[in-house]
């Protein structure tokens, strides 16, 4: 035997394990099938993955996020916004901010992208059957309020009432118009409301907590003894929200909310979504309200 | 564990024989400080006379090896709207670390645990420490190291062979199988009764030594009461947020990403870059929403990702008590007296 | 004959800084023929008042982007003077070795980027890109060689970051230095071929007899301080320098400019050539020759060919200097620096000429007074003269307005004229 | 200029743009660096189309979106050219430490003009005024930092801006990137170093070469500068020191009082 170290190659060809060593940097190849402009600051896109076999073993859960690579130009996290049924053929809904999202923006249908996950903490919707469900959103948290929307929609029957409570700053700011009548039709009572309302806005003005308000005045407590919330926005709004809803006793591990941070590998390890120790990425971005509430830098 | 001992200059022989057929790393001496100090590194050695055996500390911690500062973590070649990733672990040769203390040892074993161990394993770490050949060698404690307070002054695990000087022989721990084939090929001995009572007592012997200590007693819980703790501003009006406490430290770990177009736009990478939680945009989330914008709150942070998540999460701390950062650091923060004045919610001495 | 002619260059380009060319001919008499400096000046010489001595190089080197580095070891020279710091042999041959290179990278940017595109009628190195492939490909190649020297013994090709007061910070890689002396052999054949480049040039057919100043070379082709020589016979000491450069400020230039003997006297490659032609290397001498270049040669449009003929001379002498530096262990990098009270001259040939920098230190190292006396300022005087003396003969000979224009602008290009640097 | 096919990057078209490069009062060493860039100048020209570059071309256009402008600003007449420039270009790039800071240059703004005037030029009548950076005169859209600017950040920018994607800097100072690149510090050596307060992006060129960091790229952000005083008080430099290096390149002036004498 020569004094040679032997190489111990840590890859493996599976790719699709959590735990295997190789899936770390694997991308699955989608195309942008379509884009869909909401807003002027929001679009829909559609991505598929190009690989049947691989768009198949992509299952998800409501609240889960992927990573989404452009090559050369950035890999960030978005919640994927479509139904869990649909597989590896999601859609995004994606706000203009920053280098990654704006070039997005100027992409053309069949454009390549990258993508890595699922990752992260999901919406029990299971632990919610029977229930009644709060679904709340305050501007872009729409996005990922819509998958436990569509999950509610298809298997409307087992939940009890469900509420969907949608503010944002402007009318023309609210997205998914086109889906407004769906939802009403499918029986869930969607209340919007807008902060600065246009000449030709014709429903609610005001804050969220308004329309909760009128909620609170409405039902009795029973009603909140068994209900269930999910309240996707910015910190501010879910902090307001959330405590007003526990004056009703409801349990703060009965809330849900999504945690936004600054993410570049979505599995723990860069640590830039760190909430005190608490990976967003792992323990997140699903938490229950009272875990927040603990977490220190939270909100 | 099997133990041997073996005369001092079989050592050369052991070196001479791993190094004409691998890669060794190893400390050496990288000049004299201004007081005629000398001051070392870790770098690739040729020759045996360049190892420093009984090296104090070095300046950078042995991270690079296993975490380079910056790594491609993946290329790109462009083709108008579609694209090949080729990923590479950057690594096609097991290589020996020659002479590591046990703090840094313990590093590694803790780094394993998030980097190995969790759901998602990283593979650009595991492809490295899983290809090191780890060779430990006992160390003189410095006025800065508090290890023995972090429970990392001895290696238990995460080596190779460890070496200590006992005096006229070196007392050798084994633990991999590859280390006891290679001990085969120099002259050794089994070590008699006097040998393990000269290994004890260098132990008992260091022990003595330790000037720099932490008390850890409930320091989760107390980290926690004084979150608010005024303390923190008066160590964030200190520190320059410069990252240097992170980037010398042995367990510091997380990193930022950037993406590189090559100039003729044919060509992209992703390119992994070892990050602090001391520098200002650390948490900047999309929106320019800073989470924490001040120094302190930064600062903080870090303690708190060490030594009170860390051990959450894993029974123990994400400091091995090195000294490296409190000796690095050009506004003499350092972990025993941050730790102390936290402790005792005030700020240690006047100034 | 050529009886009206009216040129106004509104600033000179492929120069450094800003200067105008001004030349008037009415009834076939010259009215006017102008070299006029418009550059703002930047009163280094003031700003460094009050400073300590440690601040002078890493000031100084900015007064000039091209030749940063003969500007910056003029400084770092003028200090050791003052404080009576003789460098080691180790770091004179490091000091002439990284000086060799930015000579080489200067004058191979001028030849090919700057002169080249007016003998081959383009407005720039740029159209050469797609017509001249090769010769681009080449001069980039030498260049890169250069600087690449450059980056590795002065930290940094462009205001130089290793070169101190008594050595360098830090040494360069001995197995660096072989790499670059395989490169430095291969370059010869580039050098031969940019020598066949400038065999197909018609070099203007001009002469104006004139003075040159340099550096002597005692045994060796001068870079960095020694004696002052001019072709006219004059030898003075380094710190004698004002008496060889007698500034005085004109109106029609932010520069001020020199004189020694005559009305004007010029610096630069052609001026080493012609001062120190013995002494340089065999295979220079030879490409010299080849051109017909031999001392003292008074076409002022030969200073092309005579950075020509340096570039090979710096590349062989760069050759000899790493067999030395390879062939001994290293020292030291640098040695203490004890200030003290005094005047300190540093003279050294940069791509453009001699260049002296001298300050007075008082008893705790500040600079009480600062002088700078840049090459281009030393040539201002000569290039007006030549353009008159041009204008002149080419009137009448009746040539048309584009190619007097032309001739013009190639004659101040040829000196190479460092503009912001002369108006520092 | 050559003449490259339009590309795409990912699909989306890059812009070719117009870009001239203009020099007030300096040493021209950034715009240097351009032609500097031998290995890759060919690419860089193929990314933008250079309409004027006096250094290096004859002619030009005045039509460009993108202007460079080198230097800062020591006469009156520069403020018109600048001012001229800034109505043409879509894009202002404050190109180097002297466009930036006012760079070395603005040092003599420590004494009155008249003085500065007769020490240099005696009785002959020179004209110059206080030394201004660009943007105490005009609107800058974007810095590059550096004396000399290093070219590798050069690159990336024009990069950037052809294939639209954002442009960001490092937040962070040099200390960050010495660390990562292994140096001693300097402080260790003995020697004193502006490399805790400085922007990063240079790669700590200058600690890399055992020479401590001058601050030519200005201040990071949140910088803490008066512990850096305090440490190079603690490690023996002098009051004057640390004043010579914050005050070289002007990036600090702003955060010098109490410091001058
Ligand atoms: C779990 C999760 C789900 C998300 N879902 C959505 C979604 O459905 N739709 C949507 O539009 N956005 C979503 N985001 C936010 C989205 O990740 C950021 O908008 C995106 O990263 C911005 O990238 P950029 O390159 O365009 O911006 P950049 O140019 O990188 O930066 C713009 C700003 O964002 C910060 N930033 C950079 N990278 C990140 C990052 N990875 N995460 C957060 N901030 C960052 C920057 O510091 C800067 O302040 C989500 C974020 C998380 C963590
Ligand atoms: S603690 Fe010290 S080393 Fe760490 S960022 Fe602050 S100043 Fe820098
Ligand atoms: S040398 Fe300068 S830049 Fe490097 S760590 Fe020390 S202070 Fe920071
Ligand atoms: S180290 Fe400092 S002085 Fe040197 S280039 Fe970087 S910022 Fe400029």
């Amino acid at each position: 035997m020569d004094n040679k170290l032997p190489f111990n190659d840590v890859i493996d060809q599976r790719h699709h394990r959590r735990s295997d060593l190789s899936s770390f940097e694997y991308t699955h190849k989608a195309e942008i099938t379509s884009i869909h402009k909401l807003t002027e600051q929001e679009n829909l896109y559609r991505i598929q993955i190009i690989d049947p076999a691989e768009r198949e073993r992509f299952e998800f859960r409501p609240g889960q996020f992927l990573m989404l690579e452009l090559p050369g130009i950035g890999d960030a996290p978005f919640s994927i916004s479509s139904p869990p049924s649909r597989k590896g053929d999601v859609e995004l809904c994606i706000r203009k901010v920053g280098g990654l999202t704006s070039f997005l923006s100027r992409v053309e249908r069949g454009t390549h992208v990258g993508i890595r996950g699922p990752f992260g903490t999901s919406f029990p919707m299971e632990k919610m059957y029977g229930q009644n469900i709060m679904l709340i959103a305050g501007g872009l948290g729409l996005a990922p309020l819509r998958t436990p929307i569509s999950y509610v929609q298809e298997n409307r029957s087992r939940f009890n009432n469900v509420d969907i409570i949608y503010g944002t700053k402007d009318p023309l700011q609210l997205l998914f118009t086109y889906q407004y009548d769906m939802w009403r039709a499918d029986d869930m009572r969607l209340s919007i409301i807008v902060e600065k309302p246009d000449a030709s806005w014709q429903g609610r003005t005001g804050m969220i907590t308004r329309v909760i308000e009128e909620i609170f005045e409405e039902r009795d407590d029973a009603f909140f003894r068994n209900t269930y919330a999910i309240v996707c926005g910015p910190p501010i709004m879910f902090k307001f929200v959330c405590s007003m809803l526990n004056q009703k006793d409801l349990p703060m591990q009965k809330m849900f909310v999504s945690l936004e941070r600054r993410m570049h590998c979505g599995m723990g390890k860069c640590c830039r979504c760190n909430v005190g120790s608490t990976y967003t990425c792992l323990s997140g971005p699903v938490f229950d309200y009272w875990t927040v509430m603990n977490l220190k830098e939270a909100i | 564990m099997i133990f041997r001992v073996i005369e001092k200059a079989e050592l050369r022989s052991l070196f001479t024989m791993l190094s004409a057929a691998n890669r060794v790393i190893g400390p050496v001496g990288v000049g004299l400080d201004r007081s005629g100090r000398q001051l070392y590194g870790f770098e690739e050695v040729h020759d045996f006379d360049r190892v420093a055996l009984d090296y104090t500390m070095t300046s950078l911690s042995a991270k690079k090896y296993f975490l380079p500062y910056r790594e491609i973590m993946a290329t790109f070649t462009m083709d108008n709207k579609d694209w090949q990733k080729r990923i590479d672990y950057n690594i096609d040769a097991p290589f020996v670390f020659f002479g590591m203390h046990a703090c840094d040892i313990n590093a590694l074993n803790r780094l394993d645990k998030v980097l190995m161990g969790s759901v998602y394993p990283m593979p650009y770490y595991a492809a490295k420490r899983k290809n090191a050949f780890i060779i430990g060698i006992g160390c003189e404690p410095q006025p800065n190291c508090f290890c023995r307070s972090m429970g990392t002054d001895t290696a238990l695990h995460g080596f190779d062979m460890f070496i200590t000087d006992i005096g006229d022989r070196y007392f050798i721990e084994i633990q991999s199988d590859t280390a006891f084939n290679f001990l085969k090929k120099i002259r050794t001995g089994e070590p008699v009764e006097a040998d393990h009572l000269s290994f004890m007592k260098t132990g008992a012997g260091k022990n003595e030594k330790f000037a720099a200590s932490v008390d850890t007693t409930d320091l989760t819980k107390i980290l926690d009461m004084e979150f608010q703790s005024e303390v923190w501003k008066q160590w964030g009006d200190k520190c320059l947020g410069c990252g240097t406490c992170a980037n010398v430290c042995p367990t510091c770990y997380c990193y930022s990403v950037e993406e590189e177009v090559s100039i003729d736009l044919t060509a992209a990478a992703k390119v992994k870059k070892l990050y602090s939680c001391n520098l200002i945009d650390f948490a900047v989330v999309a929106g320019g929403h800073n989470f924490r914008p001040e120094r302190h709150s930064r600062l903080k942070y870090r303690y708190y990702h060490k030594h009170r998540g860390f051990v959450e999460a894993y029974e123990e701390s994400l400091c091995v008590g090195c000294g490296r950062c409190g000796e690095a650091c050009l506004a003499d923060i350092t972990v025993p007296e941050v730790i102390a004045s936290v402790r005792e919610g005030r700020k240690t001495d006047g100034q | 004959m050529k009886i009206d002619c009216n040129i106004d260059v509104h600033h000179l380009t492929r120069v450094e800084g800003h200067g105008n060319i001004r030349i008037s001919i009415q009834g076939g008499v010259l009215r006017q023929a102008e070299w006029e400096v418009v550059e703002t000046p930047r009163f280094f010489e003031a700003l460094l008042v009050g400073k300590k001595w440690d601040n002078a190089p890493w000031i100084c080197g900015r007064i000039c982007g091209i030749c940063s580095i003969g500007h910056t070891l003029a400084s770092i020279r003028a200090v050791e003077n003052a404080f009576g710091i003789v460098p080691s042999e180790q770091t004179r041959k490091l000091r002439l070795l990284l000086k060799h290179m930015e000579t080489l990278q200067s004058h191979i940017l001028h030849l090919y980027f700057l002169a080249a595109p007016d003998f081959l009628d383009v407005g720039s190195v740029f159209p050469l890109i797609n017509s001249h492939p090769d010769v681009v490909a080449r001069a980039a190649r030498i260049k890169l060689l250069a600087n690449d020297v450059c980056d590795c013994i002065g930290g940094r090709r462009l205001h130089p970051t290793r070169t101190v007061t008594g050595g360098f910070t830090m040494l360069p890689d001995k197995k660096e230095l072989e790499g670059f002396r395989s490169r430095l052999i291969a370059v010869e054949r580039d050098l031969i071929d940019t020598a066949g480049l400038f065999r197909t040039f018609t070099i203007p057919d001009f002469i104006r007899e004139t003075e040159f100043v340099s550096l002597r070379g005692v045994d060796e082709y001068p870079f960095i301080g020694g004696e002052l020589v001019s072709s006219d016979g004059v030898v003075r000491k380094e710190h004698e320098y004002r008496q060889m450069t007698n500034e005085y400020t004109v109106s029609q230039s932010t520069s001020k400019w020199a004189r020694l003997s005559r009305e004007s006297f010029a610096v630069g490659a052609l001026a080493r050539v012609n001062n120190n032609f013995s002494l340089l290397q065999p295979s220079a001498r030879g490409v010299a020759e080849a051109f017909g270049l031999a001392p003292v040669m008074h076409n002022p449009y030969m200073n092309n060919i005579a950075q020509l003929v340096e570039s090979v001379h710096v590349v062989m002498d760069s050759i000899n200097l790493i067999n030395d530096l390879l062939g001994t262990a290293w020292d030291a990098p640098r040695q203490p620096v004890v200030q003290r009270e005094g005047i300190g001259v540093g003279a050294v040939e940069v791509p453009r000429g001699i260049l002296y920098h001298c300050y007075q230190f008082d008893k705790t190292g500040h600079i009480v007074r600062a002088d700078c006396v840049i090459p281009t300022s030393q040539n201002h005087a000569n290039i007006q003269h030549d353009l008159t003396a041009l204008a002149v003969q080419f009137a009448a000979e009746g040539m048309q307005d584009r190619d007097l224009e032309l001739l013009a602008g190639m004659l101040v290009r040829s000196y190479d004229p460092c503009i912001s640097c002369s108006v520092h | 200029m050559s003449d490259s096919p339009a590309k795409a990057y990912l699909g989306v078209p890059v812009r070719r743009p117009r870009v001239a490069f203009f020099e007030l009062s300096s040493c021209e060493g950034c715009q240097l660096q351009i032609l500097n860039n031998e290995a890759s100048l060919l690419d860089f020209l193929s990314l933008v189309e250079v309409v004027r570059f006096r250094e290096g071309m004859s002619g030009g256009s005045d039509e460009y979106e993108i202007a460079f402008v080198e230097g800062s600003v020591t006469r009156d007449d520069e403020v018109g050219r600048l001012q001229k420039i800034r109505e043409t270009a879509k894009v202002l790039v404050a190109f180097g430490s002297c466009a930036c800071f006012g760079g070395v240059n603005q040092l003599k703004n420590r004494f009155c003009l008249d003085w500065v005037k007769k020490e240099v030029y005696g009785d002959h009548p020179v004209e110059t005024a206080e030394v201004r950076p660009l943007d105490a005169i005009v609107q800058v859209d974007l810095r590059i930092y550096g004396c000399p600017v290093k070219k590798e950040e050069v690159e990336k920018i024009v990069t950037h801006i052809a294939i639209g994607s954002d442009i960001t800097y490092p937040r962070y100072p040099v200390c960050m990137e010495c660390k990562a690149n292994g140096n001693v510090c300097l402080y260790d050596l003995g020697e004193p170093c502006l490399g805790p307060v400085t922007r990063a992006g240079c790669d700590s060129w200058c600690p890399n070469n055992r020479a401590g960091c001058w601050g030519c790229r200005g201040p990071s952000d949140d910088m803490n500068i008066l512990q850096l005083v305090d440490i190079m008080k603690r490690h023996g430099f002098s009051e004057e020191t640390i004043l010579d290096r914050l005050e070289c390149f002007g990036g600090f002036s702003g955060h010098l009082e109490g410091l001058k004498k």
